[in-house]
């Protein structure tokens, strides 16, 4: 079987500063960070990757924190396993949408030890928190020796395995904001076998007024149908400002279909993915409407 | 270079020097000689390799070992007690959980991890924690229901102890 | 006492010609391929016929030449 | 029937303490002193000549003790057609060209895994590409690149089969349809991968190979031409087997070149698949195109049929020539078909070879027949379920020359199933459907293509003096629990318990031959083997104790509960213990030993026994997403008399879901002969929540032919699977599939087809 046979420079580090530190030493290096290494040791036995330093942050527990108050919204600090944030209480009270996601995220096993960050990291298309974090209209903080600046999660990642972030940078943050009242969220991804990477995926935020009839807000994530998740602004345009029938909403999961780009891959086509975003969208659409008339 | 590695596996502690690049399996398998661990995939998508790592079920191969320093693990071979075997272990046998065996380590270690954490667990529950779990023989049906079993045993042992203590 | 017809390459026997032909286009060794082209018959062509179209093309065409060439045997 | 102490009870697997400890030591998990990791480099082209490799600098790399290439071998080549010999096609390293991407070039033995991987970077070799093929329909062409020498148009092997008057049938049909259909490769992934270890003695010229096998005297068969040694010097040890399904009856390049590499070093040398390196180029069920013309009556009765098989064979033969016979036999079962004609034939492409995988045979060919079946009784207005008892076949029904039925409980299966249904799914929700299938096949093969000039199956008992028995076979547990199974009808013959039996399994030089673990053939042919031995055994005692008992020799005796009795009255008998140290002592100290063999005569083409039955399936189909959901799964299956229920659930359960994967997710693309998704993370396995639960009722019968009445219950319920979810979403949607793998995309499309279909019939107002 396959084992990591180029070797590398092992940095650990115990405290943020000492993190941002290493990274700033070795900012023109051929380096990677290393968190639960999920993706990161599959990617080096396949020697896809072969860095000359890991910079491990596995051990920065100042950084593996939930918190959340209604001012300043949720934080995740970038430790937080995939399985903290499912189990968290607070999560569940609060934002439980991100617990329904985390649930079909890889295996038990995997989520346990990756890190939520990680995985936005590492910039898989797919990425499972990519679309509900963009619905949630989630900020990553990026840090680096000295700096610090916040970024849309929808801009976080560029392409395939690309973020802003820049190297002797790391992520350290996520936040999300409370939600206003009478705001429902769902989330969904369909993959023809449980807990794989999703064909597609899609979250929607719905925000009522007070009557909650009209609607007043609504953000749309899609995964796994661009080079990285992406934002339907023109679907979300189409429902503001409007009370949402089904008639509307399959309109806007029109849409937001055409607002994605999918490539052909093994699995299914381009086209049948862009059908599949617009179907996810009306779907969770029609859920996170039923929760905003609850909520 | 190679460097320190305290590990705690199956309670007896082990000062080893290993490089940067050895995974946690490796450190299994091939220095403990604990070959009760299983590999069945390179692409970290099978959870043969099934360990647990301070209470969670991780894959060791996508573990650098150097991660799980300080940490205690537990293997397969630490789970019966003597010559008396654990009773996720009977359940398994009882149940007919197992055809060729080779994922099976992984399979009750990760039942072990729920059932520390939820000892009574749902089918649903069950299927969620053992999603990830590549099984080519059973069809996974026996699996679950050795799981259920377990739990019952399990329970039943816990409280036949207390029944005893309160004696 | 019967009659039958023995395969041009080996020691088969058979009491129909189509039999003959079934045996001869089971054989994969090259003396029994080599001898088709002697017939102006292509091996490939008569596998080809007889897989590709329903019915017993291949086997026909080969059994129609054993007609005339496979040695008859009493039995 | 029969009421036995041990046969027919749950009984928990003999292996289950060393597999649930960890204990159990796989071919992976064995090291032996001072041993090397062998490599293997691979060629990067489906069709290449060689033209210069250059190992130097390979060489120079501290650790690596010995690179060997095409010419360094002993050259023999091999196969498991060995009756045709030049379908012994296989070698340790190619010579003169590369015929699919992954064929292994040269072979390296170095002291870590590690150095041994890098050393592999450092060969250079020079290569010539050749066009190349990839299509069964392509490589038939007169013109196309020929894979190997004297295979002309790439023919591999061609099998027809014929009975009846198939054209007089179709005149006399009422219906005639015909469907074409092209079915997909899967890959078996077995979870421990192709392995092997081999250690060569120097002194004595003698070679022992522990490897991941379903067959160890098929190694011993293959090593022996490979490496042009005699089979005796050669010993093959099957250690536990971490899954076969098929995939593990040839002799791969890991075993050969692990003994070479051995030879020239003169230490062990172990030799481990990395999962890409199994999936692209250990063997896998091959991708067929298959055409179908069915003519029956306007009742339902099936008249004629008749299929045409192409088969994308691969670079080499393995048991592919087998599946290519089989799927012209398990096509037509289990129905009465009069007239009926056959023809196949596999290619040799430049691909990855295809094989014996479970269910051979059956699982492409039941997809087209079942499938096609199930759109000729709508066609016809004949409930799905009827049409198939109506043609299912009675106990001693015969296809001429082929096969015959002895033990057969197929239409009690079906009416058992029509009464379960009604009762389990009295209502279908709106795109639900169910799905019908019925199935059979062998307990293990007759055919002779191996060429062994041994019995199919033989067995050894050894009765050692405190009465526990040693029973040696090389039948071999891969998993699906023959182990425990051959523990059971040892103890239940000799009339003793399962913790008196020690096995000794699966090793060439402690047993007689046996063919090891493929066409659910253990239970059957080493279940009689086993049988055979302990009878003698148990002769032997009955002799003694009617000696010591003095009662009149018309009266039978009995051996249970480890007792030898009088069969009327029980009362008077002798404890077995006492039994067997008198007879140790009567046969002048020598333990008592029985050797019985197995091996079928008059009984067909095809195999002594048949287990069979019907599945049903309930699925329901996303209209929007066209993912197909099975809900619930109901088997009824004839296994005969089931020797142990527990392994046997095991087995049908297993079945189900490798036979969903075919149909549902499990595909092997290729581009160019290249796989594209060579990992578990892009090969699709049905996980736990994937799985529906499965209910399995049994109809006992008496295999006259099985031990105790037993056949096979190991692959059966495979190939049923995957029409089952078909017909269940052809009957919700109408939509049809000529191929299989209902992918969400697939499924979609073809909803929208049927969709159309269904609106143009209505517009014309038919």
């Amino acid at each position: 079987m396959k084992t990591i046979v180029t070797d590398f420079e092992y940095l650990p580090a115990k405290t943020v500063e000492e993190a941002l530190e290493l990274l700033a030493q070795h900012k023109d290096d051929d380096y990677k960070i290393i968190a639960g290494g999920q993706s990161l040791n599959t990617a080096m036995k396949h020697r896809l990757i072969t860095p000359e330093y890991i910079i491990d942050i596995k051990g920065l527990s100042d950084l593996d924190y939930i918190t959340f108050d209604e001012k300043s919204g949720l934080r995740i600090g970038a430790l937080t396993t995939h399985r903290s944030l499912e189990k968290s209480p607070i999560i569940r009270d609060k934002y439980p949408v991100l617990a329904e996601m985390e649930e079909n995220v890889a295996s038990v096993e995997t989520r346990n030890w990756g890190t939520v960050v990680g995985d936005l990291c590492n910039a898989d298309p797919a990425v499972d928190p990519g679309p509900p974090l963009i619905a949630l209209d989630a900020k990553v903080t990026i840090a680096g020796k000295g700096e610090e600046r916040v970024v849309d999660a929808e801009e976080f990642a560029v392409d395939f395995f690309e973020t802003l972030v820049q190297p002797g940078e790391m992520v350290t943050e996520i936040q999300i904001p409370a939600l206003p009242p009478h705001s429902g969220v769902c989330f969904t991804k369909y993959s023809q076998i449980h807990g794989d990477y999703a064909l597609a995926s899609a979250a929607v935020l719905i925000t009522l007024d007070e009557s909650k009839k009209k609607c007043v807000n609504a953000r749309i994530g899609l995964g796994g149908v661009g080079n990285a998740p992406v934002r339907a602004k023109k679907a979300e345009e189409l429902l503001k400002g409007k009370e949402i029938t089904e008639d509307l909403l399959a309109q806007a999961a029109g849409v937001a279909s055409e607002e994605t780009s999918p490539i052909s891959g093994i699995e299914a086509s381009a086209e049948y993915k862009k059908d599949l975003a617009g179907t996810l969208v009306k779907r969770v659409g029609k859920e996170a409407l039923a929760r905003a008339q609850k909520a | 270079m190679k460097q320190q590695l305290k590990i705690v596996v199956n309670g007896e502690p082990y000062d080893l020097f290993v490089e940067p690049k050895t995974l946690l399996v490796q450190v299994i398998r091939e220095m403990l000689g604990l070959k009760g661990t299983h590999q069945a995939c390179d692409s970290s998508s099978c959870a043969a390799c099934t360990v647990i790592l301070d209470g969670m079920a991780v894959k060791s191969c996508s573990v650098l070992a150097l991660q799980a320093n300080g940490k205690e693990v537990l293997t397969i071979e630490g789970l019966a007690d003597g010559t008396k075997l654990h009773p996720i272990q009977q359940a398994f046998i009882d149940n007919w959980a197992f055809q060729c065996g080779f994922c099976t380590s992984g399979q009750i270690m990760a039942a072990k991890a729920l059932l520390d954490e939820n000892p009574n667990p749902t089918r649903e529950e069950i299927q969620e924690q053992m999603d990830g779990h590549i099984c080519r023989c059973t069809g996974y049906n026996m699996i679950n229901e050795a799981i259920r079993d377990a739990a019952k045993r399990l329970q039943s042992e816990k409280s036949a102890q207390s029944g005893k203590g309160a004696a | 006492m019967a009659k039958h017809y023995r395969c041009p390459m080996c020691r088969k026997i058979c009491a129909e010609h189509l039999d003959l032909a079934r045996h001869y286009l089971g054989q994969t060794d090259k003396k029994h391929k080599e001898w088709l082209k002697t017939q102006g018959l292509s091996y490939a062509a008569l596998i080809k016929a007889q897989v590709t179209e329903f019915g017993n093309k291949g086997y026909q065409a080969l059994a129609d030449v054993l007609k005339k060439t496979a040695a008859e045997v009493e039995i | 029937m029969k009421e036995y102490s041990i046969i027919g009870k749950p009984t928990p697997n003999v292996d289950g303490p060393a597999k649930v400890t960890g204990e159990a030591a796989y071919t992976i998990d064995m090291t032996l002193p001072n041993m090397l990791y062998g490599k293997l480099l691979r060629s990067p082209y489906p069709h290449a000549n060689i033209l210069s490799i250059d190992t130097s600098k390979a060489e120079e790399l501290p650790g690596v003790k010995a690179i060997i290439t095409g010419k360094d071998t002993p050259g023999g080549k091999w196969g498991l057609w060995r009756r045709f010999r030049e379908l012994s096609d296989q070698q340790a390293l190619a010579t003169d060209k590369v015929r699919f991407i992954g064929d292994p070039v040269a072979a390296v033995a170095a002291t870590t895994e590690e150095i041994a991987e890098k050393a592999l970077d450092l060969i250079e070799v020079e290569y010539e590409p050749l066009p190349a093929v990839f299509d069964p329909i392509e490589a038939i062409k007169d013109d196309a690149p020929m894979v190997h020498e004297d295979f002309p148009s790439n023919i591999n092997a061609t099998r027809h089969i014929e009975w009846g008057d198939v054209d007089k049938g179709f005149a006399e049909a009422d219906y005639v349809r015909e469907d074409r259909f092209v079915l997909e490769a899967a890959h078996p992934c077995a979870m421990e991968v192709h392995n092997s270890l081999a250690s060569y003695d120097k002194g004595t010229g003698r070679l022992t190979v522990w490897t991941s096998t379903g067959s160890p005297y098929f190694v011993q068969q293959n090593l022996a031409e490979a490496l042009k040694l005699r089979e005796g010097d050669i010993r093959v040890i099957k250690p536990h087997v971490g899954g076969h399904y098929g995939g593990k009856n040839s002799t791969m390049p890991d075993a050969v070149n692990a003994a070479i590499l051995s030879m020239k070093t003169g230490r062990p040398v172990k030799i481990v698949y990395n999962r890409d390196e199994e999936f692209t180029t250990t063997e896998h069920r091959t991708a067929q195109n298959m055409a179908l013309k069915i003519g029956l009556k306007k009742d339902g009765t099936i008249v004629a049929f008749e299929v045409k098989t192409m088969t994308n064979g691969g670079a080499y033969t393995g048991l592919g020539a087998t599946t290519l016979y089989l799927t012209g036999t398990f096509i037509t079962m289990p129905y009465k078909i009069p007239n009926y004609r056959y023809d196949g034939v596999r290619t040799y492409t430049n691909i990855v070879w295809g094989t014996s995988i479970r269910g051979f045979g059956a699982v492409p060919a039941k997809y087209c027949s079942e499938t096609q079946l199930d759109r000729a009784a709508k066609d016809l207005g004949i409930d799905p379920l009827e049409i198939r008892r109506k043609n299912a076949v009675i106990p001693g029904y015969e296809a001429p020359g082929q096969y015959k039925f002895e033990s057969c409980g197929i239409q009690p299966c079906i009416e058992k199933m029509a009464v379960r249904v009604k009762e389990k799914w009295p209502k279908l929700e709106k795109d639900e459907g169910i799905g019908y299938c019925a199935f059979a096949y062998m307990s293990g093969g007759i055919f002779n293509w191996i060429d062994t000039p041994y019995a199919y199956s033989s067995a050894h008992v050894k009765v050692n003096w405190d009465g526990t028995v040693d029973l040696y076979s090389q039948a071999a547990d891969v998993g699906q629990g023959h182990n425990t199974v051959a523990a059971m009808i040892c103890a239940e013959e000799l009339g003793i318990g399962i913790e008196d039996i020690r096995l000794h399994m699966g090793d060439t030089a402690h047993a007689y031959t046996d063919l090891g673990a493929w066409g659910s053939r253990e239970t059957l042919m080493n279940g009689n083997a086993i049988k055979d031995a302990a009878a003698q055994v148990k002769q032997k005692l009955i002799d003694i104790a009617r000696l010591k008992l003095g009662e009149n020799i018309a009266y039978d005796l009995v051996a249970k509960n480890k007792r030898i009795f009088l069969e009327l009255r029980p009362e008077r008998g002798l404890s077995y213990y006492d039994l067997v140290k008198d007879a140790i002592r009567a046969n002048d100290g020598v333990p008592l030993t029985g050797t019985g063999h197995y091996t079928p005569h008059n009984k067909g083409m095809i195999s002594p026994a048949y287990g069979m039955g019907i599945m049903a399936m309930k699925a329901k189909v996303d209209r929007e997403t066209g993912h197909v959901t099975v809900q619930d799964v109901l088997v009824v299956h004839d296994s005969g008399q089931i020797i142990n229920p527990l392994g046997a659930r095991g087995q049908v359960e297993g079945s189900i879901h490798m036979g969903l994967g075919y149909g549902l997710c499990e595909e092997m693309p290729m581009d160019q002969g290249m796989l594209l998704n060579p990992e578990f993370v892009d090969y699709k396995i049905l996980r736990t929540r994937d799985m529906p639960e499965i209910e399995i009722l049994d109809v006992p019968t008496y295999e006259p032919n099985g031990p105790f009445g037993a056949k096979e219950a190991a692959e059966a319920t495979i190939a049923p699977a995957a029409p089952c979810v078909a017909n269940a979403v052809y009957q919700a949607t109408g939509a049809e599939f000529y191929s299989n793998v209902l992918k969400p995309e697939k499924v979609l499309k073809a909803i929208r087809e049927a969709e159309k279909k269904q609106k143009a019939s209505k517009a014309t107002g038919k």
